[in-house]
């Protein structure tokens, strides 16, 4: 699913007016259910818009609540048992994802990787293969974002790429189902990629050596001190775009007859949280705050990228702005390092 | 299909049983609305004194939901047989967990001689408990008032002869699920972080603070959540209130209260 | 029926628990006692010293199913010991909480405690399993006023966007329209509901009491005006205190409320016979087409006053909900603590309802009182039963006592209610 | 044909449930379709489903040689457990699998081993048994060592014979008799290696954690390397194939990357599987 850039010499790069893009996003609401950041308060949310004023971009940044809903939904039915039977119930409609940042298009990559890599999650499948990803540049960092140090400020994986110009949008096509959106008058080739806004960040993660940095610091007892500010609320996982842990349960439903179907779904599920590894008979596996804390930042600093060769924290800052106490991925990881330093 | 347990193959006995309360956990039954009726046909309930015209006060039962708290002795001894008669009892709602609103008398001073110049028929005792300090409790289902979508969620479960599982993490789950925007950004105060979930979040959707109405999770940080609460302008006085509003029952209470402190 | 009288044990298909005893000698009724030992909390108690800001939120723990006017009765009667003037916005919006809340609570009286006595169902439950054709119109109603409470109010019990000054959250314009929705079947199945109840046929009791209900010039007073009774007596909520005395009984945990020294008679009949001329169209419709004659001193009409009201609080609900089709706008409330004391009255579902509190100049609770409607029925109840008892002489003894049983069901009370045990030191033996 | 989805369960109906004790039975099963097939390896698991309630990670406790009937050995342990043990011959229940990784059997060959289970943990080693009896041959000196409580708990007496009769040597111990009768060891696991002489180049444990933990100081002893001691451990699990994060020790999946670990490689692991 990640974007090649071999498309058969087809040109790669157009640009659309602002009136046009109008008549484009019409259009896409025709075959899709198009989502886009709507501004609410000081956030914006993906919602579903029919036109494009109804999307609000205002001084957009980023969706406080990642794409992976869209993917991978909380409460997802999948399964029937009826009549001695298992029916397959999830549904997935065509979707159209506008504004997805540079560092979620590489939270998608994560989440390909995991979900596809070995076993296959048909459900996530089908939901990826049925998204277009519009994905949109930045014009400006957030206070929190730190995308910069990652390597996830180019986006990856998108049907199209889109970069805010004065009279309209720079495009460029990162698919065949791409080619397809651009082959039209609306579109104009041109040859060259969009001038890249210049970024500034206020965070950073230094990602040399990162990995040994980690493992070096794995029984530090700063991770102590952090698990004492820590509320376990799951702030961090829930809306972190690359968590996917999830629950799978079977829920009855009683009829005047009694109980002839049960429904088989799945719900997120967050490792910060005391119960999530807790077995019958009362054993939890990672029972103290300091664990959990740990799995949540090792997972994101160092598992990911042992098992799935990239680093599972794409730098969107989203656990640091929802942190109510202020826990901070980027302070963990300096804290890390300055052990690590110090024990050399 | 196999899917009836041991206890449902004749239908379910299922009682209501009320103690000190507002009836709301009962009434907040009825709104399972149309779901309502498929719990008629697949259990009998036997004892609902609010709906029902002959209910049956000593037969055994399989399940009960004790709605309420302890605070007469006529009541005690009620909870005590009907304990001896019930195979799952369930604490219903946050007075029967907790104590509730009604266990804020533990700590009003003086009630007695403020409010009465001679006793009422059915006198109180001198505390008003949660079932659990009187009897073993099969399963907690908290909130002030209960969620009627947990409540159908449980029948559906014994019904299926699957002990219901208890929510046990805090109300920001649920918050961050249904994606409503954390109170702490607004500058507003939460009880959430320590409180368990299973309301699926009403309060602070309507951008009302959660006030803590299911009770303290197990594994709360309390240390960190006062902390948050001072960092936002909320003084010790405040926090003892906000903190004994449904809880206040000595043992869990002090145990809040110790905490608070620290 | 015997010569000492009899003893209703239980009382069901209510609020709360109580039972009742009449005395009698021959045919004349010496004592009625209607008893409630649902156990008290002591509510007035247990606000003293707490925050003024937490008044709401635990007084409207006093009762489930009215919740919300208790809410809103303890909010103004802060509000007024405050000084405080809320919005026009504020109050509309309050207005449609009652209007919704009230529905709700009709819905459930009527249809679960009410009808299965008029259709010779034993209760909902059996009613439900015979697949009635009522139930679904039952359930369906009390779905869509639940969720006009719940989509105001945050919760269909216990509702928490309600705060001293305002709302925590007003609805905006998606939120209006849904309660839109949600009010038009509300009508449809309200307008079923009212024919349904007018057509049914109740015993025949001319009770002649004094019946007492608030009235304004506006419109149907709910949420706002004069304390009057249909015999002339009249005054301001502020004043309750000079004009009800409450009672202490030795056999029961409710107090029993006296205005000027007589029993009385407060919730949607009295209400409806006062203010039938600020009836919607619908609704006045209804009445006329009703075997109702106004002004009605049938307690057992309570039940039909109940399904008319509905359509008209539909009606009215409908008119605040055009004025703001475009959404409400978040507004802020600037409420500053200071010395004062407060009434709050509001019509509830079963009657008037009175929050009282003293408030100290550092926000504190110091004196609080609440009167709630069932208390000021219960004496007046007690009443009819002995006017009612004579009139069914020979009649057999079950029949006594359903009927019995649906006279005080059409009160529609509340026990858990009148059993917070209310204020001190009135009635010393 | 319809896309394939490892998250559905193909049926299976119970074909005889055996009391082992009070709170372990076996459950036969066969799959409905008689085109499906389970092929497994000694160590793997089954997701088993018990619908309306729950599924859960199940070893499978027969011989590997049978490929269309299987047998699942489960204690009662919580609400699906709970669930299974009320149904009945001809009951419908959910199969997935099998899952996970296995013991290495080939590398075994030639060498000296110790298998020891503790509880019901003897049911994902009996194919192991199973293996080596029908290549009885290639393999060395082999000795069980099962330590139950009571002897009540103690199940597959009959296995255990039979395994004996082929040149396993099958020693059991309990805790405590209770007061019952009982033929084998009294005392803790650990004694037995002395006491029986057992030398082996090669262990493979699985039991409950305290046991995994004081067994390993034994294997120590003995001087069996890190990288010649298998453990099968047990963690939460939703689904079994390495997508519910739930079961993570460290980097490693127990479904995907176990539920069989070597001792070497779980050192190199930063969280640690006893503290
Ligand atoms: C690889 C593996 C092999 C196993 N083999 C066997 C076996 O052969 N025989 C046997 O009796 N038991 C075995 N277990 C343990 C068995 O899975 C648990 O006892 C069982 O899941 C308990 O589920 P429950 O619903 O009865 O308990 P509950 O406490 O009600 O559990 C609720 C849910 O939590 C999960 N869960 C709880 N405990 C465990 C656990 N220990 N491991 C994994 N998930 C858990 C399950 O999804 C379960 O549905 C094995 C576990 C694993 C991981
Ligand atoms: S760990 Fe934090 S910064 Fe990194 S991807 Fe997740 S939410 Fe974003
Ligand atoms: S609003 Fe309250 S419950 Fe919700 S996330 Fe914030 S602190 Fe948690
Ligand atoms: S959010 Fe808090 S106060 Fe509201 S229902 Fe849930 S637990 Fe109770």
């Amino acid at each position: 699913m990640a974007a090649t850039h071999d498309m058969n010499e087809k040109p790669a790069f157009y640009t659309i007016k602002k009136a046009d893009f109008g008549k484009f996003f019409e259009s896409l609401t025709r075959k899709y259910k198009v989502f886009a950041p709507v501004e609410a308060g000081d956030e914006h949310n993906f919602r579903q818009v029919k036109t494009v004023s109804e999307m609000k971009l205002g001084n957009y940044v980023n969706v406080e609540f990642p794409p992976k809903k869209f993917l991978h939904p909380n409460g997802l039915l999948m399964m029937e048992f009826a009549g001695s039977r298992v029916r397959q119930r999830a549904k997935t409609g065509k979707i159209a994802l506008f504004g997805v940042r540079p560092c979620d298009t590489h939270a998608l990559d994560v989440l390909d990787r995991v979900m596809t890599d070995g076993y296959v999650d048909a459900y996530y499948k089908k939901a990826r293969g049925s998204t277009l990803i519009l994905a949109l540049n930045c014009k400006s960092a957030g206070d929190e974002c730190f995308c910069g140090s990652m390597g996830t400020d180019k986006a990856i994986g998108f049907d199209l790429l889109f970069t805010e110009t004065g009279n309209g949008f720079h495009v460029e096509v990162g698919s065949e189902k791409g080619h397809s959106l651009v082959n039209n008058k609306l579109f104009r080739k041109t040859g060259s990629p969009a001038a890249k806004a210049k970024l500034v960040f206020r965070k950073q993660i230094n990602t040399e050596n990162l990995e040994e940095v980690m493992r070096s610091s794995f029984s530090s007892e700063f991770w102590d001190e952090t698990a004492k500010r820590c509320l376990s609320c799951a702030s961090c996982t829930s809306v972190c775009p690359t968590c996917y842990c999830f629950d799978v349960h079977h829920d009855a439903e009683p009829s005047e007859k009694g109980i002839e179907k049960v429904n088989i779904s799945r719900t997120w599920n967050y490792c910060m949280l005391q119960p999530f590894t807790r077995v019958a008979g009362g054993e939890v596996t990672r029972e103290s705050r300091t664990e959990r804390v740990k799995q949540f930042f090792y997972h994101k600093l160092l598992y990911g990228k042992e098992n799935q060769g990239k680093l599972h924290c794409v730098g969107c800052g989203r656990c640091i702005r929802e942190c109510m106490t202020k826990i901070d991925i980027t302070e963990e990881a300096a804290k890390a390092r300055s052990e690590y330093e110090s024990k050399k | 299909m196999e899917m009836k347990s041991e206890i449902m193959k004749t239908k379910a006995k299922v009682a209501f049983i009320g103690m000190t309360s507002c009836k709301g956990c009962f009434f907040e039954f009825l709104l399972l609305n149309r779901r309502i009726t498929a719990v008629f046909d697949n259990v009998q309930i036997t004892n609902f004194w609010m709906l029902k015209e002959f209910n049956d006060k000593r037969g055994k039962y399989d399940v009960v939901f004790m709605d309420g708290a302890v605070s007469t002795d006529r009541e005690l001894e009620e909870l005590k047989s009907v304990r001896e008669r019930t195979k799952f009892l369930i604490a219903y709602g946050t007075c029967a967990c907790w104590g509730g609103v009604p266990a804020l008398r533990n700590s009003a001073v003086n009630y007695r001689s403020l409010v009465y110049p001679q006793e009422p028929k059915f006198t109180s005792r001198a505390t008003v408990d949660p079932i659990d300090r009187h009897v073993k409790v099969d399963y907690y289902m908290r909130g002030c008032p209960v969620n009627e979508d947990e409540a159908f969620e449980v029948i559906v479960n014994l019904l299926t002869g699957k002990k219901p599982s208890e929510k046990e993490y805090c109300v920001c789950v649920e918050c961050k699920k249904r994606e409503t925007k954390c109170l702490f950004k607004e500058g507003k105060v939460c009880m959430g972080p320590v409180t368990y979930a299973g309301c699926n979040a009403p309060c602070p959707e309507s951008r009302t603070p959660c006030d803590g109405c299911r009770g303290p999770l197990p594994d709360r940080n309390i240390g960190a959540e006062v902390q948050l609460l001072k960092d936002h302008g909320i003084t010790e006085d405040d926090l003892k209130l906000i903190f004994s509003k449904y809880n206040n029952v000595a043992e869990k209470f002090e145990k809040v209260k110790d905490e608070v402190a620290r | 029926m015997s010569h000492q009288g009899f003893t209703l044990e239980e009382l069901t298909k209510l609020e709360g628990h109580a039972k009742l005893s009449v005395e009698m000698e021959g045919n004349v009724v010496k004592n009625t006692k209607l008893e409630v030992y649902e156990a008290s909390r002591y509510f007035e108690s247990l606000l003293l010293g707490r925050d003024y800001r937490e008044a709401p939120a635990i007084t409207q723990k006093i009762c489930g199913i009215c919740s919300v006017v208790h809410t809103l009765a303890s909010i103004k009667a802060v509000e007024d010991a405050l000084e405080f003037t809320p919005s026009e916005q504020t109050v509309d919006l309050r207005k449609l909480l009652l209007y919704a809340s009230n529905i709700h609570s009709h819905t459930a009286h009527l249809f679960f405690f009410a009808l299965p006595d008029y259709l010779g169902f034993g209760d909902v439950i059996e009613l439900s399993k015979a697949k009635h054709a009522y139930i679904h119109l039952a359930l369906d109603l009390q779905q869509m006023s639940s969720d006009m409470v719940k989509i105001i109010g945050g919760r269909a019990l216990h509702p928490v966007t309600p705060m001293i000054g305002g709302f925590h959250s007003v609805p905006d314009e998606k939120k209006i329209a849904a309660l839109l929705k949600r009010l038009e079947g509300v009508k449809r199945l309200s307008l079923r509901t009212a024919r349904l109840f007018s057509g049914l046929e109740v015993p025949e009791l001319e009770a002649r009491s004094r019946h007492v209900c608030m009235k304004n010039k506006n419109e149907y007073a709910l949420y706002d005006g004069m304390i009057t009774s249909n015999d002339g007596i009249i005054f301001r909520p502020r004043d309750y205190k000079k004009n009800i005395i409450e009672g202490v009984m030795e056999y029961s945990n409710s107090k029993h409320a006296k205005l000027r020294g007589m029993s009385y008679m407060t919730g949607a009949l009295p209400r409806l016979n006062a203010n039938y001329a600020k009836l919607s169209d619908d609704a006045k419709a209804l009445v006329k087409k009703s075997r109702l004659k106004l002004p009605s001193n049938n307690p057992f009409h309570n039940n039909m006053a109940q399904a008319i009201e509905m359509v008209h609080f539909a009606d009215e609900a409908k008119s605040i909900l055009e004025k703001y089709r475009n959404g409400m706008k978040q507004e802020k409330y600037a409420v500053t603590p200071r010395e004062g004391e407060g009434v709050g009255c509001c019509e509830a579902p079963r009657g008037l309802l009175f929050h009282h509190y003293g408030i100290g100049s550092d926000g504190r609770i110091k004196y609080a009182n609440v009167i709630t409607p069932t208390s000021q029925n219960a004496a007046r109840m007690e009443d009819d039963i002995s006017i009612f008892l004579p009139t069914m002489h020979g009649k057999p003894a079950s029949k006594v006592k359903l009927s019995l049983e649906m006279l005080i069901r059409a009160y529609d009370p509340c026990f858990s209610c009148s059993a917070h045990f209310l204020e001190l030191n009135l009635k010393k033996k | 044909m319809r896309a394939k989805n490892d998250f559905e369960p193909k049926i299976a109906e119970i074909t005889a449930v055996k009391k082992e004790c009070s709170d372990i039975y076996t459950f036969s099963c066969r799959l409905r379709n008689k085109k499906d097939k389970i092929e497994f390896q000694p160590g793997q698991f089954v997701e088993v489903a018990v619908f309306g309630v729950g599924e859960v990670p199940i070893s499978i406790s027969s011989s590997p040689l049978e490929k269309h009937n299987f047998d699942v050995t489960v204690k009662k342990a919580g609400s699906v457990t709970e669930a299974l043990f009320k149904m009945k011959k001809g009951g419908l229940i959910g199969i997935r699998g099998p899952y996970g990784n296995w013991y290495p059997m080939d590398s075994f060959k030639g060498r000296n081993i110790v298998v020891v289970a503790g509880g019901v943990g003897i049911a994902p080693l009996s194919p192991v048994v199973e293996h080596i009896i029908a290549h009885r041959q290639e393999y060395g000196k082999v000795w069980l060592l099962y330590g139950t409580h009571c002897p009540e708990n103690a199940i597959f007496n009959a296995r255990m014979n039979r395994w004996s009769k082929n040149g396993i040597e099958s020693i059991a111990t309990v805790t405590k008799t209770c007061d019952m009768k009982w033929n084998g060891e009294v005392g803790h696991v650990e004694p037995m290696f002395e006491k029986h002489g057992i030398k082996a180049d090669v262990a493979i444990c699985c039991g409950p954690p305290r046991m995994l933990k004081d067994i390993y100081v034994e294997f120590n002893k003995m001087g069996i390397k890190d990288g010649d001691i298998y453990f099968s451990l047990e963690r939460m699990m939703q689904c079994g194939i390495g997508k519910c994060g739930h079961c993570n020790i460290g980097r490693k999946y127990v479904c995907m990357d176990g539920p069989v670990f070597r001792k070497d490689e779980l050192n190199e692991l930063t969280e640690k599987i006893w503290k």
